[in-house]
């Protein structure tokens, strides 16, 4: 099988301060593929730079086998890549249902944008809340983003990023801060999500990460050090030594 | 067209480079620091003339005069830093424009109350009163070239201040990350008035050394600060060095524009369509080169490329 | 345009009907520039024009007087807005003062329509005086494109054989050229035009060096032209090449900024302080036993402003209510000038005499504008014959 | 964004504007007639600063260029306000794109003085070109005709004024809801999220930029009736932080702030000029005051707690 996403040599710099260094990785369609490793490790740069915010140095990444490494955050998205952020990054002014409103309508002409109001497009509003019930925030539909718990506030971005029907999902942490219910029900859905796009998944909870991945990359200090399936990597004695070992005692 | 002649323009747009970086150094720091956008940095450029000129003419000196200004700029700067600008710095953009242009309104309106509107004069020191010819055939005024040679000390001064010393360490830290100076347990508040009052240092020693040459008048501050805006921006935000090469290119190329374009056009037209079009073409150059910079290089001529 | 036809028919009627008794007071509706760096000009003329009221006992023609002052910000808007006021709301019997040219020309532009009456003191646009006169603007002021080519005829009588021209690239800086040109009736050497916020000049001096020219005629007033003057001055050219202009850019409201380098200037004006007449003795020592110090031009014109209207109200016997006549009374009385002897010109605006002074150092080593010599006795605005009125 | 109680309000300040002139003699009419021309303006500024969240800084160049196209036609003889007023919003609207587009390549500080020099640029043309009438400007003979109807009468243009007020305020209202102006609002509040969900910001904040400037240049194009005169001062900077002050005073993203800001900078101006000579020593440090300690503006005072945002 083809990959959907492969970077090859992919490297990002800041000044002297490497922060991916010649990163190869591949991810299938439907697999669930986590990205881990320590703090500081460079997964987030990397994710930035597989969605377009951050363009890379050198290296090139291919998306369904065409070169999109020089392309932007918005093309990158209209092709199927959307992403949830480490730091939740919403619209705080608006209604949670409006938020996931806005990634639904990412995906339809400008064109009509300029007719009726956003607020009352069955064609906006259904989807929106669809992944709004998916991810259980149905309830919380019309408060202000701004006003969201943290766990709350992962669980919008997930919806916002689905909502976008991708291919491709890039995660940065969807897990942190929920409560254990919360957690679970998220793990469940990222589960069942599988069948509908692939996940790249950069996450600290340890169990979930071997629970859910068919595949597991682990990089340090921006070099990709090991990569195969769960119980691979659990017995890969460079990642025990490199990471696996703090990694243990952090985990609950 | 002689090379005396083109030596003379050279020089002159050299002097009003220099005059404008002393203006961008200090705009740009507050800029890239502080996030600040602040319109009455001309002010400072204002009052330090007119407090020079008043008190070189009753002290009869004209270093006093400039010492006085730059006093009065610095305090009455970190004044306003500490009173009104510093509940700001979190605030948009938008607030940091009006507050800012509130404050031209004060400054203006009370110099007018204070001088009455008369423009006080102030003559170059004697030493530097007379023509020097520096070529055969090109006499130049002493001042203008004291001017010149003033700002580039000031240059390397400034770049010394920044390489050199730990100041200017957490002034370069700030420039590229803000949060980080404040995680190395710095005072950032005390920092940000510094940076702050420098600025208003700078600005004044600008205004100070006008004083001979232009005339001391309210609304001074502003004519020059859009330019000076001009080359913060085309130098990119926080680079003091790319203001430098900015306010030199703006300077050379304000001075040319008016030398030469009248010269260019009339190769082409009629000597009233000559007089018609090359002024409203000679100011608007440096808007054109900063139109065609930013095309070419949107973060400035010296920034490399951030993604 | 017809409510207006309308209306001004309704009025005529209604005029027709009451006979013309005199009115018990006079409003004057006074508008000039009393902020930004014009305000001390502004605040000139209108101590000299409430002066002018006092030496009249207060009254205008025998009315007594009641002046509104506004300030018009130096903004054509402003202006307006201010004229509006004058007419809608406190309906004026008419409009004086004035300074900057744009701003008369926006006043003069949206009252005239409504047939409002302006006589005023301050600057037009050249085709004012032409082509756009208009009966109800009757102006005093001194004029620009007259004393630029009286300036032109004097230079050329003393033999300069290629002047150089630098004026601010507005229009009445080309109206000046314009002017000198038309005087001097040879081809100059070279002319730049420079932008009103440019206050660095050293582009134009080093120009004016390499054309090398036998004299050098100015016209850039305000902050700038002081920058100018200054700069001209420590390039070292004052002596050698005297640059002649307006004497309103070398007066006593210029001595503070340039200090001695104003000193040996050779300036034109319309008036002098040390004009030898009654109108002018009284102005001259009552402002300076008020104020302290010797008037400018611009009083001058404005004191000027208050006589013609004294002069032309009492030629209708207080009757101001018929403003055509009151008009036509304006445009044709003799009035005691401060100026000697001058008259409004078929054009609307002033036939005058003008002199040449020279910068000079009095007994007491202050700054002053000895009167040299009077150029012409009765200069009228060369664009005079493209007007209609008669 | 725009909640019912705010409706109330927009119809009660638009229906007291529409008294004034049964009121008010000539001057207060066309005083309030300058209240509703430069609430035109600011509401185009509005649009680009308080929606979209590009700080423009050069608004002035679009109110002059609606005003100098309105002078320059009507001197070549088009005196009819259905062909003068969109051409004033179309020459803006044309400006505004090249500017736009240019300007829009950056961000923050460098847009707003990009905004800025551009304007200052087309100050320096406009007031050099014996065309434009260089610095004097250039005046107008008579009023727009509106489809041959005159607008002499100050009550008759005042309720033209008034008409495409109420217009503008319908449509931009409209936008605001729209996919389109939800979008834009998007860009405003975290621009790098809208591109990460494939919103291009080329096609969002330009149009929006456009728009908000063919209002000021309708708004200019008013004035220059209003005034029958334009002049350079129209496109100078100071006339664009006059509408940045008036966005601010009345409270951004507020379809009446504009309207309540003009009015509110207007009566001030009056009032305190009666005080002083020298009122800009009281307007300053007021500004100042007014942005530091309250700075949700005048309409933000008059919405209540209900006004939530909506879905």
């Amino acid at each position: 099988m083809n990959p959907l996403l492969e970077t090859r040599e992919l490297r990002k710099s800041y000044g002297a301060l490497v922060v991916t260094d010649a990163v190869a990785f591949d991810i299938l369609p439907n697999e669930i593929h986590a990205l881990i490793g320590p703090n500081g490790a460079g997964k987030s740069s990397f994710l930035a730079q597989l969605a377009g915010d951050v363009l890379s140095d050198s290296g090139r990444i291919l998306f369904e086998e065409r070169d999109i490494t020089d392309e932007p955050a918005e093309r990158r998205a209209h092709l199927g890549i959307a992403r949830s952020y480490q730091i939740a990054r919403l619209f705080e002014e608006m209604s949670v249902r409006a938020n996931v409103a806005l990634a639904v309508q990412a995906c339809s002409p400008w064109a009509r944008a300029l007719g009726r109001p956003a607020a009352g497009r069955a064609e906006l509003i259904e989807p929106a809340d669809a992944q709004l019930e998916r991810v259980g925030l149905a309830d919380r539909a019309r408060a202000p983003a701004g006003s969201l718990a943290h766990g709350e506030r992962r669980k919008l971005e997930l919806a916002m990023a689905m909502a976008a029907k991708p291919r491709l999902l890039l995660l940065d942490e969807p897990l942190a801060g929920m409560g254990v219910d919360e957690s679970h029900a998220t793990i469940a859905l990222l589960d069942r999500l599988r069948a509908e796009c692939a996940i790249v998944l950069v996450e600290h909870d340890v169990n979930a990460v071997f629970g859910l991945s068919d595949r597991i990359s682990v990089l340090v200090h921006g070099r990709l050090i090991a990569s195969g399936p769960p119980a691979a990597i659990r017995a890969d004695a460079a990642v025990r030594q490199a990471y696996l070992g703090d990694l243990a005692q952090e985990a609950p | 067209m002689t090379a005396a002649y083109l030596s003379a323009q050279l020089l002159n747009g050299l002097q009003l480079g220099v005059m404008l970086f002393l203006l961008a150094a200090g705009m740009t720091l507050i800029f890239g620091i502080m996030g600040l956008i602040n319109l009455a940095h001309g002010s400072f450029y204002m009052v330090g003339a007119y407090v020079a000129a008043t008190v070189a003419a009753r002290s009869g000196s004209f270093l006093i005069g400039l010492g006085a200004g730059i006093a009065v700029a610095v305090v009455l700067g970190i004044l306003v830093e500490v009173t009104v600008i510093r509940p700001l710095y979190r605030r948009d953009h938008l607030q940091h424009v009006l507050v800012t242009f509130g404050l031209i309104l004060f400054f203006n309106e009370t110099t007018r109350v204070i001088w009455g509107g008369v423009s006080p004069n102030m003559p170059p020191p004697a030493l530097l009163a007379g023509n020097v010819e520096i070529m055969p055939g090109l006499p130049y005024p002493a001042y203008r070239l004291a001017i010149s040679a003033v700002g580039g000390l000031v240059a390397v001064g400034l770049a010394l201040l920044m390489a050199k010393t730990r100041i200017g360490m957490l002034i370069r830290a700030g420039a590229a990350d803000r949060a980080m100076v404040s995680a190395l347990g710095v005072n950032i508040k005390w920092l940000y008035s510094l940076i702050f009052g420098l600025g208003a240092m700078l600005a004044a020693l600008a205004g100070v050394m006008a004083g001979p040459i232009l005339a001391i008048e309210v609304g001074m501050g502003e004519n020059i600060l859009i330019q000076a805006f001009v080359v913060v921006i085309l130098g990119g935000i926080g680079s003091v060095r790319g203001s430098f090469v900015a306010a030199l290119a703006v300077g050379m190329a304000d001075s040319l524009g008016r030398a030469f374009l009248p010269l260019l056009l009339s190769q082409f037209f009629k000597p009233t369509t000559v007089s018609a079009l090359a002024p409203a073409m000679a100011s608007t150059v440096i808007y054109v080169l900063m139109a065609v910079v930013l095309l070419w290089r949107p973060q400035g001529i010296l920034v490399r490329r951030r993604a | 345009m017809r409510a207006i036809t309308l209306s001004a028919v309704l009025a005529a009627t209604v005029l027709w009907a009451a006979p013309a008794a005199a009115a018990d007071k006079i409003v004057i509706g006074y508008q000039t520039t009393l902020t930004g760096p014009g305000g001390i000009q502004g605040e000139e003329m209108v101590n000299s024009f409430k002066l002018a009221i006092e030496h009249l006992d207060n009254k205008i023609g025998g009315l007594p007087v009641e002046l509104i002052v506004l300030d018009d910000q130096q903004k054509p808007q402003m202006a307006v807005q201010n004229a509006r006021r004058f007419i809608e709301k406190d309906k004026v019997d008419v409009m004086a003062g004035l300074l900057y040219s744009n701003i008369t020309e926006a006043i003069l532009n949206s009252v005239l329509p409504s047939g409002s009456l302006v006589v005023f003191a301050g600057g037009t646009a050249s085709q004012r005086a032409g082509k756009e006169c208009h009966e109800n603007a009757i102006g005093v002021f001194w004029n620009i494109d007259t004393s630029y080519r009286e300036i032109g005829t004097y230079l050329k009588k003393q033999g300069v054989k290629k002047p150089y021209l630098v004026a601010l690239n507005i229009q009445p800086g080309k109206d000046a050229m314009n002017g000198f040109k038309l005087g001097f009736g040879a081809e100059v050497a070279g002319e730049s035009y420079t932008r009103p916020d440019q206050s660095d000049f050293a582009s134009e001096i080093t120009e004016i060096r390499r054309v090398n020219p036998d004299a050098v005629v100015y016209f850039i007033p305000g902050g700038v032209g002081f920058a100018f003057m200054k700069q001209y001055v420590q390039a070292g050219l004052k002596d050698k090449l005297p640059p002649y202009g307006m004497t309103v850019q070398v007066d006593e409201m210029s001595f503070p900024a340039l200090g001695d380098a104003a000193l040996g200037l050779k300036s034109v004006s319309n008036w002098s302080p040390a004009l030898d007449n009654p109108s002018n003795k009284r102005f001259v020592e009552g402002y300076r036993a008020k104020y302290g110090r010797t008037p400018t031009t611009l009083g001058a014109m404005a004191y000027d402003n208050a006589l013609l209207l004294d002069a032309g109200v009492k030629a209708v016997k207080g009757a101001i209510e018929d403003k055509a006549k009151l008009r036509d009374a304006l445009r044709k009385v003799d009035f005691p000038s401060v100026r000697g002897k001058i008259r409004i010109g078929a054009n609307n605006t002033p036939v005058q005499p003008l002199y040449l002074n020279v910068v000079e150092k009095n007994a007491g080593g202050a700054l002053y504008n000895k009167l040299l010599e009077q150029l012409v006795a009765d200069a009228a605005d060369p664009h005079g014959k493209e007007c209609a009125l008669k | 964004m725009i909640a019912g109680r705010e409706r109330i309000s927009v119809l009660l300040a638009l229906g007291l504007f529409a008294l004034v002139p049964f009121y008010g003699d000539s001057f207060y009419t066309a005083l309030a007639a300058k209240m509703m021309i430069f609430g035109l303006a600011a509401l185009g500024v509005d649009v680009v600063v308080g929606w979209g969240g590009m700080i423009s800084f050069g608004h002035a160049a679009f109110f002059g260029l609606g005003a100098y196209t309105v002078a320059v036609l009507s001197q070549a003889g088009l005196g009819d306000a259905l062909i003068t007023w969109p051409a004033a919003m179309l020459v803006a609207a044309l400006f505004a794109a090249v500017i736009g587009a240019l300007s829009l390549k950056t961000r923050g500080a460098s847009f707003i003085m990009l905004t800025l020099a551009f304007a200052q640029m087309l100050f320096y043309i406009v007031s050099s070109l014996p065309a434009l009438g260089s610095s004097d400007g250039l005046g107008l003979a008579k009023r727009n005709t509106l489809a041959g109807m005159t607008l002499d009468d100050i009550r008759r243009f005042y309720y033209a004024v008034l008409l495409l007020l109420v217009g503008a305020l319908a449509l931009t209202r409209h936008l605001a809801r729209s996919p389109f102006g939800r979008a834009v609002d998007g860009f405003r509040q975290n621009e790098p999220r809208m591109r990460a969900l494939g919103y291009r910001a080329d096609s969002y904040l330009l149009p929006c930029f456009i728009y908000g400037s063919a209002l000021t240049g309708l708004a200019g194009a008013l004035a220059s009736n209003q005034m029958l005169f334009v002049a350079p001062d129209m496109l100078h900077w100071i006339t664009s932080g006059t509408f940045l002050v008036i966005i601010v005073l009345g409270g951004q993203r507020t379809l009446l702030g504009p309207l309540l800001g003009a009015a509110a900078l207007i009566l001030l101006e009056e009032v305190l000029a009666e005080i002083t000579e020298h009122w800009m020593m009281i307007l300053g440090p007021l500004l100042i005051a007014i942005i530091l300690f309250g700075s949700r503006g005048i309409a933000g005072l008059l919405r209540t707690e209900s006004d939530e945002p909506t879905a």
